[in-house]
């Protein structure tokens, strides 16, 4: 490995490095000063940051920073071609998930107060998890997808199980072998496209691909069984219908900084790697797919939504919910594909359905953060998550009220709100795609989604406190709190510069 | 060749009956022990496959680290007398695996697979039975493999060469997942049960 | 073509939310909040009606005036102008708006529980309708309209009465579902190839923008999509449920604001959007709008009848005088002959003059309430001896509701029954025996609310205060004067609706 | 012994690791399920890497051992899965007393 | 020459009393309710003289057309506001003034002590403003806008006392009922603005009412604009608010109601306002009734039925004032009638003497009403003897409605009559011979209802008033009556008396306007007002010379007397003899008596069956029902639905980790399979 690799690949190393140093650390805390370790890993977060910010800032025009053969005559080609890319894409995502590490690290500081060990671990877990999705971004060949993928399914299992009681090893266990299981369907597939084309990169695979014409959708069974599998496998961390009965257990079961995390930031990779893979690998076949994927997308959004109506535990309303937004998402990879004119129907990109995809997932990100720093404020208050407990709130503490509300107006698509542009910017790409009726649907889902929302707005307000405890909470998760809630507001008033770097994005796939 | 076809029969017994004992019998010992046998069963496959270095790790991290672990673990939750027993689903479970395998098979018999071309088979052999780094120039030339810079080239590849050139970043990736399984592991087996809160 | 930044818009539009901020954050005890809302509410409506007065109504003026634009969302797939700026259509609405904040605000004086929270989600849904009623580009324009729900329904919800929770969550999911349909449209148009542009302004200047070449919804169903949010809005029979519950349920102010404003939104945005965009479909479909309005005016009405709750009576009229709205609007599917533009007039008309009269008859009923403390008619009576200002106003409303030459309500029917008679003669005819049920349940409401003999309990009411007839007087000056000198409405509406009515006679005839 | 015949073996063992996982009450019988179909994943790839020319053959002859590499990566991720997963066994019976996973449905519906 | 804004003050200066007393006087100096009063008086005795003035200026011939101006213009719709001074305006203005002002004299003492005096004048000047509005209207739309008024302003005076149910009941019955028929009156304006570009093609303004005229001529030069079948649909759809406003037949029932108001206001209503208005708005728009035969038709049966229709009720009724009520109807229907057979002056020259006497009748009424407590006749009798003048004057009234010669009502009721029998060409014969015959038999049954009238109340012996009429039918509030309870048989007061005076001379001298033989020495032309007023009606047709007007025929004039006498003579034979004094002897034919009592059942079928049971039971419950059930109950099911099926769905979390996997499995199968069936 060249220097120049390393450089490349600087920010998964900081990042696990930091995972590295926060267990260093926490070994040589004396106990009482633990309080220290999520600044610790907040700070640790720099390394990784700062990586990224100077790749995005060398990458300027150039689409990826590793050089092929031939790149500079002087230097040798770096041997991480094929299994890395670093482009805008992937530092979209490094950006988000790095941000969002860095809030739920800060939210956590209260939370993890009351376990008397492994805070270190704890931190760790997370950092290890956010390795792997980064890599799992910026991945481009199939044995490298697997690995990371595994790094990040395995930490969050461990996390899931984190609290060492019941319903959380329960979740801990549902989590793994979900994920095993899901994992080996879509080893299988990886295995049959592999067989079939050759090879393991997705360059190559979609060259492959190109020639696969049968008359068996995706132009031959290998193919065929191989991609499908291979959804299975991402659908299940996508969360989306009918991978995703997992979710409302995990969510309910898991420490809740963690469930925040994996909503969102999990979430954000695997929508990162389902359209690279199929976008730059699989695009010849994208007819076929799309239709499927627009398919998994109504899906999601009916049940997810249907089944939440009659949710009382707010984690698990949340759990349904991420369901569905997973399938807004969904109309927006489904919304990239064109169906061109002309005899052959060759598939066509339309940039704005990823576009809106990688808009949605930021203001996602923000919006459900927020909701989930102030849901684990609260449970850590009241200890418990009933919709019935969270009676009054308004009187406990305002400002945490209105901030919720907020959030989960924002979840409803209400302006303004991130999540309202990014439905919009979603829809529209739907109708410009000829998507009418997943628009359509989608449109009247997030109608219905509002009433369960509300509901929960209903109960905070309009019913009696039943204790008058006031809710507080240390710095850290306010200022959490706060970063997630005006950065969910500031991309619903200027959402120009998100949308920007949305779009830079989505051109380095170059497809 | 019937030697060859003779053993893979018998693997292919060996795995499947294994297989079957794991998923059926009753009691979790013994399929724990069946599950060795249908290792061993996949590490002849390797060899057959003319994949040695994979059945030694095969033998040495299935049998040896994964199988043993479990068989502690069945040993430590003292389940054994609650046995192995099936639960609801099986029949749609068994309904589903069966038109699952159907589509494999399809997908086995009916794809048009892009074979590899006969005059490469030697090298490709030789390749993968890594331990050509010991051969000597003439049984490469025996092998087909005559010009030097082939040699050469024959020479260098092998699966180590592998992991840390071409699937380098894996391999640390993989490096950075077992680190984080092993932190997981030792949080979750602490003794103390740490906090209730949900 | 519109550019520039005037700021008055601005200030109009969003002071109430600064000073809802200011509130929240900075005034303590309740007496200082009422006070400190009253000044908001004031000033907003001296500067709502700053806009209706200074706007120049003169021959060639602009047809756009007070333009405050800057980019929004600049140009990356989705571009939107934050654009607010009002013509001869919504500066009375502006106006209206105003006016009618006031009368909520100081309506609102009894409220004792929560009073900071209650007036800061009071100012809030100010800003939103003035949003609505001053943003000329459709994301904006649906972003003010998205914003009014939650204002709306914490009040129902947390101030209201009776089924409180029910009605709320019934207006919340029925608007929301409409403004859904509208939002694909919005999309579906800001797609089509040659617009690319939110901006109302160009849409309806241009509305040759929107020929059906090129579509990805036929014009018919974006149409339709519009017709569907502003119906739910307006409302429109049969999609008129929410509102008897929302206004029952509501709280006198939200009342106020509900029947004298929201509802006028929808018929706003059928005109600005629905009349000013698809002038070949409003053509088209004219009939139907028509069919809808009388079927909703009758409707309406008969069902009034049976009312025995004095505000859910109101409610029910108001869908029959609304039905009048779509009625006006139907002027347009005039077959020879050029259009003019008087039907159209009288619809917008019908928007101010209900939203004055609504607004005071749900003030004067709110005092009834306050003193009673009943809202069914059967247990009052009477109550005119004791309480001469309250009947005074309730009757000048009622009568202004049931179309007396002198009040307001005059001239927007007549207006409407002008225009739409040329147009569609027999459902005219039925329609205009809506006013005669009209004055059978008015009637029939004041003789058994405050004539007749009085109940014992009644006999030591106390009138209106001063704080209390304020907003009586307010409302029912607006509507001798607008019923007076109807000129001051029709000449600014005439310059806002003129540019339409030219567009459509080109359809019409062409 | 053709390739197909490899192919539809490692399909068997994968289905009935499949059927394993499914129907099986205790969470160990699970796993061991789980490994037989990674076990079925690496059988068809060192027989994919045996027999099947992969894309790269012309230019590095050392790409026909991409199969065997995949597999040795599915090896080391599923011994470290195994780890994990009986960590969350062990804590699984600690907290609730049973491996028996029709009796882990403390969150439903 | 009369200026023009002489004129507008006369519509003005009651308008500003309206305003002074209800804006300033009731609201702060309620205490001195008097200046109200005064003001009002004042404010009318100058629009009386300023209406004189302006007639003797139509009567000298002066051109008094004056420039509209503009009230509302929006696109094609011109809405002015203007006077239209003819002389049918000229004289109405005067009735008008004249007699608002003698009532609202009257109503100084019979208001005397009334907690909401001045609330009562307010409601009177604004009364009286309203209808000067709508005579001096030159605008249709600005007539229209009066016409509600006058409407509006009934209704709050009928409803004056509006403590008490009855009279709350009575001011909206009148007010819908009035708008029932208002719906003919603003369809045709409808109509009229669909001709607005034909009207402004000709240079003219639909709206405006001379060019109404104008285009409704066949001689018109651009031809007749109005004409046909929408003519006649346009003339019915006036004769519809017309016939609401004047009580005409199907809309009659409102009237009788309207006595619950007080007594002046009704002598107000029935002798120069809200009933004249009816008869005003015909005469008005003559010139298109005259050019479509069917309407005039319509019009002169109608008329016809109703004369006699509410006589027949006249003869049973037990309170004075409902006699009197159903005596009004039957007036306005000879008035009608009389339009619908041609006879425009007649039928205004009997709008004029009808005031006169009527509103003196209503007075005398209340002057009873002041003595006795009460208003039902079986209470009264022997009258005569406590209060003398009423008496005279009564009888005079009386006469005067019966048609006795010389009194006004014979030479107005005889123009009539004649002109029915000659008819005139606009109407078929059959038509005006019906018509002639009904209003023979009206004369007769007037003539007895009258005297039936006269003598229940001034003759026998007193029969106790108020106080027997409570323990008679032992109620606590006295029903119907107004708040003079007690009885103290003597005089009213001057000012009560006074106005009644000046009445009562003009119920004998208005006949001499027109067409005695031997007026020459007066100094006043034969048939000088028919003249007058047919000149008018001509001008208005665009046509020049003078109407020509009908000779005095002696034999009809013996008819008519003979009929009266008749019905007089009847009558006394039938009262004045009778044993039992408590008794009405008419009871002796029963069913007849019944059927009349009930109102030929029409109240029991509008409020009963239609109102009620039909429209209010039938239609607005069905709907009811159905917005309650069905609109609603559909949303809330939809929700209901909903909810259920995501339960459903949640079903399927058993919670069990491997049904969650065998989803998977289900979900890769199944997507197979789709894919390979689509």
């Amino acid at each position: 490995m060249s220097v120049h690799d390393f450089y490349v690949i600087s920010p998964y190393l900081a990042m696990a490095g930091a995972a590295v140093l926060v267990i260093l650390v926490d070994l040589f805390l004396p106990p009482r000063s633990k309080g220290l370790l999520p600044y610790v890993a907040f700070a640790a977060l720099a390394g990784p940051f700062v990586m990224t910010l100077i790749q995005s800032y060398d990458l300027g025009a150039s689409t990826s920073l590793l050089h092929g053969a031939g790149a500079f005559a002087t230097e040798d080609p770096s041997i991480l071609l094929g299994t890395l890319a670093v482009d805008r894409f992937a530092l979209f995502f490094n950006f988000l998930i790095i941000g969002s590490v860095a809030l739920v690290v800060l939210s956590s500081a209260d939370y993890v107060r009351n376990m008397e060990r492994f805070q270190g671990e704890y931190f760790a877990l997370i950092l290890f998890a956010a390795t792997g999705m980064m890599l799992l971004a910026a991945a481009t060949e199939l044995i490298t997808i697997y690995v990371s993928l595994e790094l990040t399914t395995l930490p969050l299992a461990a996390l899931a199980a984190f609290l060492m009681n019941q319903r959380s090893s329960e979740a801990g266990m549902k989590f793994l072998i979900i994920g095993a299981i899901s994992s080996a369907l879509m080893l299988y597939g990886m295995a049959l496209l592999f067989g079939f084309t050759g090879s393991t990169q997705l360059a190559d695979i979609s060259a492959a691909i190109g020639q696969a014409t049968g008359d068996t959708p995706f132009g031959n069974y290998a193919l065929f069984v191989g991609i499908i599998l291979m959804i299975a496998g991402f659908g299940f961390k996508l969360s989306a219908a009918p991978f995703q009965m997992w979710v409302p257990d995990v969510y309910e079961g898991g420490p809740t900084p963690v469930v925040g995390f994996l909503s969102v930031a999990s979430k954000a990779a695997a929508f990162a790697i389902l359209i690279r893979v199929f976008f730059t690998g699989f695009f010849d076949v994208a007819l076929d797919w799309g239709i499927l994927i627009a398919g998994l997308a109504a899906a999601s959004m009916v049940i997810g939504n249907l089944v939440a109506i009659s949710q009382t535990n707010i984690r698990r309303l949340f759990g349904y919910s991420t369901i569905s937004h997973a399938g807004y998402i969904l109309i927006g990879v489904a919304a990239g594909v064109k169906s061109g004119e002309g005899v052959f129907r060759v598939p066509e990109f339309a940039a704005i359905g990823p576009d809106s995809v990688l808009f949605y997932l930021a203001a996602y990100a923000a919006a459900n953060l927020t909701a989930f720093f102030a849901i684990t404020i609260i449970s850590s208050k009241i200890s418990s998550d009933q919709i019935s407990d969270y009676a009054g709130l308004s009187s406990r503490n305002p400002v945490l009220a209105i901030v919720l509300a907020l959030s989960l107006l924002a979840l409803i698509g209400v302006p303004p709100t991130g999540i309202f542009i990014a439905k919009l910017y979603i829809f529209t790409a739907a109708v410009d795609s000829g998507l009418i009726w997943l628009a359509v649907l989608g449109v009247i889902n997030s109608a219905v989604s509002a009433y369960y929302y509300v509901k929960i707005i209903r109960v905070m307000f309009n019913q009696p406190a039943t204790s008058e405890e006031k809710i507080t909470a240390s710095p850290a998760p306010w200022l959490a709190l706060g970063l997630a809630g005006a950065a969910m507001v500031f991309m619903g008033i200027a959402p120009g510069f998100v949308m920007e770097a949305a779009q830079e994005a989505v051109k380095a796939l170059a497809v | 060749m019937l030697f060859q076809d003779v053993v893979f029969w018998l693997l292919t017994v060996m795995a499947v009956g294994g297989a079957l004992g794991v998923v059926l019998v009753p009691d979790l010992f013994r399929a724990a022990l069946l599950l060795i046998v249908v290792f061993m069963a996949v590490a002849g496959f390797f060899i057959l496959l003319s994949a040695e270095f994979l059945a030694v790790v095969q033998v040495l991290i299935y049998v040896g680290a994964i199988a043993i672990l479990i068989i502690f673990a069945v040993m430590l939750t003292r389940d054994v007398q609650r046995g192995n027993l099936p639960n609801r689903l099986q029949i749609p479970a068994a309904v589903f695996a069966a038109l699952l395998l159907a589509a494999l098979v399809t997908v086995a018999v009916d794809t048009k697979w892009d074979f590899l071309p006969a005059d490469q088979q030697a090298r490709a052999e030789l390749v993968q039975t890594s331990a050509v780094t010991t051969l000597t120039a003439e049984e490469l030339t025996e092998a087909g493999v005559t010009s030097p810079e082939e040699q050469a080239e024959v020479r260098e590849s092998g699966l180590a060469d592998l992991l840390i050139s071409d699937y380098v970043l894996p391999f640390e990736a993989v490096s950075v997942l077992l680190l984080a399984a092993l932190i997981g592991a030792l949080v979750l087996v602490r003794p103390d049960p740490g906090t209730r809160r949900g | 073509m519109v550019e520039g930044y005037n700021g008055l818009l601005t200030a109009t539009v969003f002071l109430p939310a600064a000073g809802a901020l200011v509130l929240l954050l900075v005034v303590k005890g309740d007496r200082n909040v009422r006070n400190f809302a009253v000044l908001i509410a004031f000033a907003d409506m001296v500067l709502s009606l700053v806009v209706f007065g200074f706007f120049d109504r003169s021959e060639g003026a602009d047809r756009f005036q007070f333009v405050d634009m800057i980019t929004w969302i600049p140009d990356v797939g989705l571009n939107a102008d934050f654009l607010l700026t009002v013509d001869g259509l919504s500066a009375p609405m502006v106006a209206l708006t105003g006016l009618l904040g006031m009368c909520a605000v100081l309506a609102s004086w009894r409220i004792g529980l929560r009073v900071k929270e209650y007036f800061v989600w009071l100012l809030v849904l100010q800003t939103a309708v003035m949003g609505v009623f001053s943003s000329m580009d459709l994301l904006l324009f649906f972003l003010f309209w998205e914003l009014e729900l939650i204002p709306m329904f914490m009040l129902i919800s947390v101030w209201g009465s009776g089924r409180k929770e029910y009605s709320a969550m019934k207006f919340l999911i029925f608007t929301i579902l409409g403004s859904a349909f509208m939002l694909v449209a919005i999309v579906a148009v800001f797609l089509t190839p040659g617009v690319g542009t939110f901006n109302m302004v160009e849409l309806s200047t241009q509305a040759t923008m929107l020929t059906s070449a090129g579509l990805l919804i036929p014009l018919s169903g974006l149409f339709w999509l519009f017709f569907a949010g502003f119906a739910i809005k307006l409302p429109v029979w049969p999609v008129h449920t929410w509102l008897p519950d929302a206004h029952t349920d509501a709280p006198t102010a939200a009342s106020v604001m509900l029947a004298g404003v929201l509802l006028k939104m929808g018929g706003y945005g059928l005109l600005r959007i629905n009349v000013g965009m698809f002038p070949s479909q409003t053509d088209r479909f004219a009939w139907a709008l028509v069919l809808l309005g009388v079927v909703s005016v009758l409707y309406g009405a008969v069902v009034t009848m049976r009312q025995t709750d004095l505000k859910r009576l109101i409610a029910y009229s108001s869908i029959s005088h609304m039905g009048l709205v779509l009625v006006g609007i139907g002027s347009v599917g005039i077959s020879q002959g050029t259009l003019t533009v008087t039907g159209l007039n009288g619809a917008a008309m019908q928007l101010f003059t209900h939203g004055t009269v609504t607004g005071l008859l749900f003030l004067a009923v709110g005092l009834v309430y306050d003193k009673t403390h009943t809202r069914y008619i059967p247990d009052l009576g009477g109550l005119a001896g004791r309480m001469p200002v309250v009947a005074v106003a309730m009757l000048i409303a009622g009568l202004a509701s049931l179309g007396l030459p002198g009040l307001s309500g005059f001239v927007s029917e007549l207006l409407v029954f002008l225009g739409a008679y040329q147009a569609y003669d027999w459902p005219t005819v039925l329609a205009v025996l809506g006013i005669v049920l009209a004055a059978g349940y008015i009637l029939w409401m004041m003789e058994r609310t405050f004539f007749g003999e009085r109940r014992e309990t009644f006999d030591n009411l106390t009138d209106a205060s001063l704080v209390e007839a304020a907003p009586l007087a307010l409302m029912v000056v607006t509507i001798i004067g607008v019923g007076v000198w109807p000129t001051v409405l029709t000449g600014v509406f005439e310059s806002g609706l003129n540019p339409m009515v030219d567009i459509l006679n080109g359809v019409i005839n062409p | 012994m053709s390739f197909e015949a490899f192919l539809i073996v490692s399909a068997v063992l994968f289905c009935i690791g499949l059927y394993g996982s499914l129907a099986r009450r205790n969470v160990l019988a699970v796993l061991m399920s789980i490994e037989l179909m990674f076990n079925a994943v690496n059988v068809t790839l060192v027989a994919m890497a045996k027999y099947l020319a992969p894309a790269a053959l012309q230019d590095d002859i050392s790409s026909v051992l991409t199969g065997q590499v995949f597999a040795i990566f599915i090896i080391t991720v599923a011994a470290a899965e195994i780890a994990l997963g009986l960590g969350i066994v062990f804590a699984m019976y600690r907290t609730s007393g049973s491996v028996d996973l029709t009796e882990a449905t403390q969150m439903r519906h | 020459m009369v200026s023009e804004a002489v004129i507008w003050s006369i519509f003005l200066l009651p308008l500003a009393s309206f305003a002074f007393a209800a804006l300033v006087v009731r609201p702060f100096f309620n205490r001195y309710s008097l200046i109200s009063g005064a003001v009002t008086i004042a404010a009318l005795g100058t629009a009386l003289a300023f209406s004189i003035w302006t007639l003797r200026s139509v009567i000298l011939g002066h051109d008094l057309d004056f420039e509209p101006i503009e009230w509302l213009v929006v696109g094609g719709a011109t809405i002015e506001m203007g006077l239209l001074v003819d002389p049918l305006t000229a004289v109405m203005l005067v009735v008008v003034t004249g007699v608002s002002l003698l009532v609202q004299v009257y109503s100084l003492g019979y208001m005397k002590g009334d907690p909401s005096f001045s609330r009562y004048y307010a409601y009177m000047s604004l009364f009286t403003a309203a209808m000067l509005g709508l005579v001096l209207a030159s605008n249709i739309i600005q007539l229209y806008v009066f016409w509600e008024l006058v409407g509006v302003s009934s209704y709050l005076l009928i409803g004056f006392w509006h403590e008490r149910p009855a009279a709350a009941a009575a001011a909206k019955k009148a007010f819908i009922i009035t708008r029932i028929g208002d719906v003919g009156f603003l369809i045709a304006i409808l109509y009229l603005f669909t001709q607005a570009d034909t009207f402004a093609a000709a240079g003219l303004n639909a709206f405006h009412i001379p060019d109404i005229w104008a285009a409704a001529q066949p001689g018109f030069a651009a031809g007749a604009l109005l004409g046909g079948a929408a003519l006649t649909w346009m003339a019915l759809g006036i004769f519809a608010g017309a016939a609401g406003k004047s009580g005409q037949f199907p809309l009659h029932s409102w009237l009788p109601d309207a006595m619950e108001g007080p007594t002046p206001v009704s002598a107000l209503i029935h002798a120069a306002t809200m009933v004249a208005a009816g008869v005003f708005l015909v005469a008005r728009f003559f010139p298109l009734f005259q050019n479509s035969a069917d309407a005039m038709t319509v019009v002169a049966l109608v008329g016809a039925f109703t004369a006699i229709f509410a006589a027949s009720m006249g003869l049973v009724m037990n309170d004075i004032k409902r006699v009197m009520a159903y005596s009004t109807i039957s007036q306005l229907g000879y008035m009608m009638a009389a339009l619908g057979l041609g006879l425009y002056a007649a039928a205004i020259f009997h709008l004029v003497t009808h005031a006169a006497f009527k509103a003196l009748l209503f007075l005398g009424a209340g002057n009873v009403n002041h003595a006795t407590g009460t208003f039902d006749m079986r209470y009264m009798g022997g009258l005569r003897r406590h209060m003398p003048i009423t008496y005279i004057l009564m009888l005079v009234a009386g006469l005067s409605l019966v048609g006795i010669i010389p009194l006004a009502g014979f030479w107005s009721k005889d123009e009539i009559l004649l002109g029915a029998w000659n008819g005139n060409g606009l109407v078929d014969t059959w038509v005006s011979r019906v018509t002639f015959s009904a209003l023979i038999a009206g004369v007769i049954v007037t003539a007895f209802y009258t005297i039936r009238m006269i003598i229940l109340t001034f003759h026998g012996e007193f029969r106790g008033g108020i106080d027997k009429e409570l323990e008679d039918k032992a109620q606590t509030a006295p029903a119907g009556a107004s708040g003079h309870g007690g009885v103290h048989l003597a005089e009213s007061p001057w000012v009560m008396v006074l106005p009644m005076v000046v009445l009562g001379v003009a119920a004998v001298a208005v006949g001499y306007l027109a067409n005695p033989q031997w007026t020459e020495e007066i100094g006043i032309p034969r048939h000088w007002i028919t003249g007058f007023l047919g000149d008018g009606l001509q001008a208005a047709m665009g046509a020049v010379g003078h109407a020509e007007t009908l000779d005095f025929s002696r034999w009809m004039a013996g008819i008519s007397t003979v009929a009266a006498l008749s019905g007089i003579g009847l009558a006394a034979l039938v009262y004045l003899r009778r044993r039992d004094q408590r008794a009405d002897p008419l009871e002796r034919v029963k069913p007849v008596h019944t059927l009349l009592t009930q109102k030929y059942y029409l109240d029991t079928l509008y409020e009963d069956v239609i109102v009620r049971k039909g429209f209010f039971g039938v239609i607005a419950g069905t709907l009811d029902w159905i917005d309650r059930n069905l609109v609603d109950g559909i949303v809330d099911l939809i929700g209901w639905f909903f909810r259920n099926i995501g339960i459903a769905i949640g079903k399927f979390q058993t919670g069990q980790v491997q049904a969650y996997a065998t989803g998977i499995a289900f979900g890769v199968l199944a997507i197979i399979l789709a894919l390979l069936l689509a």
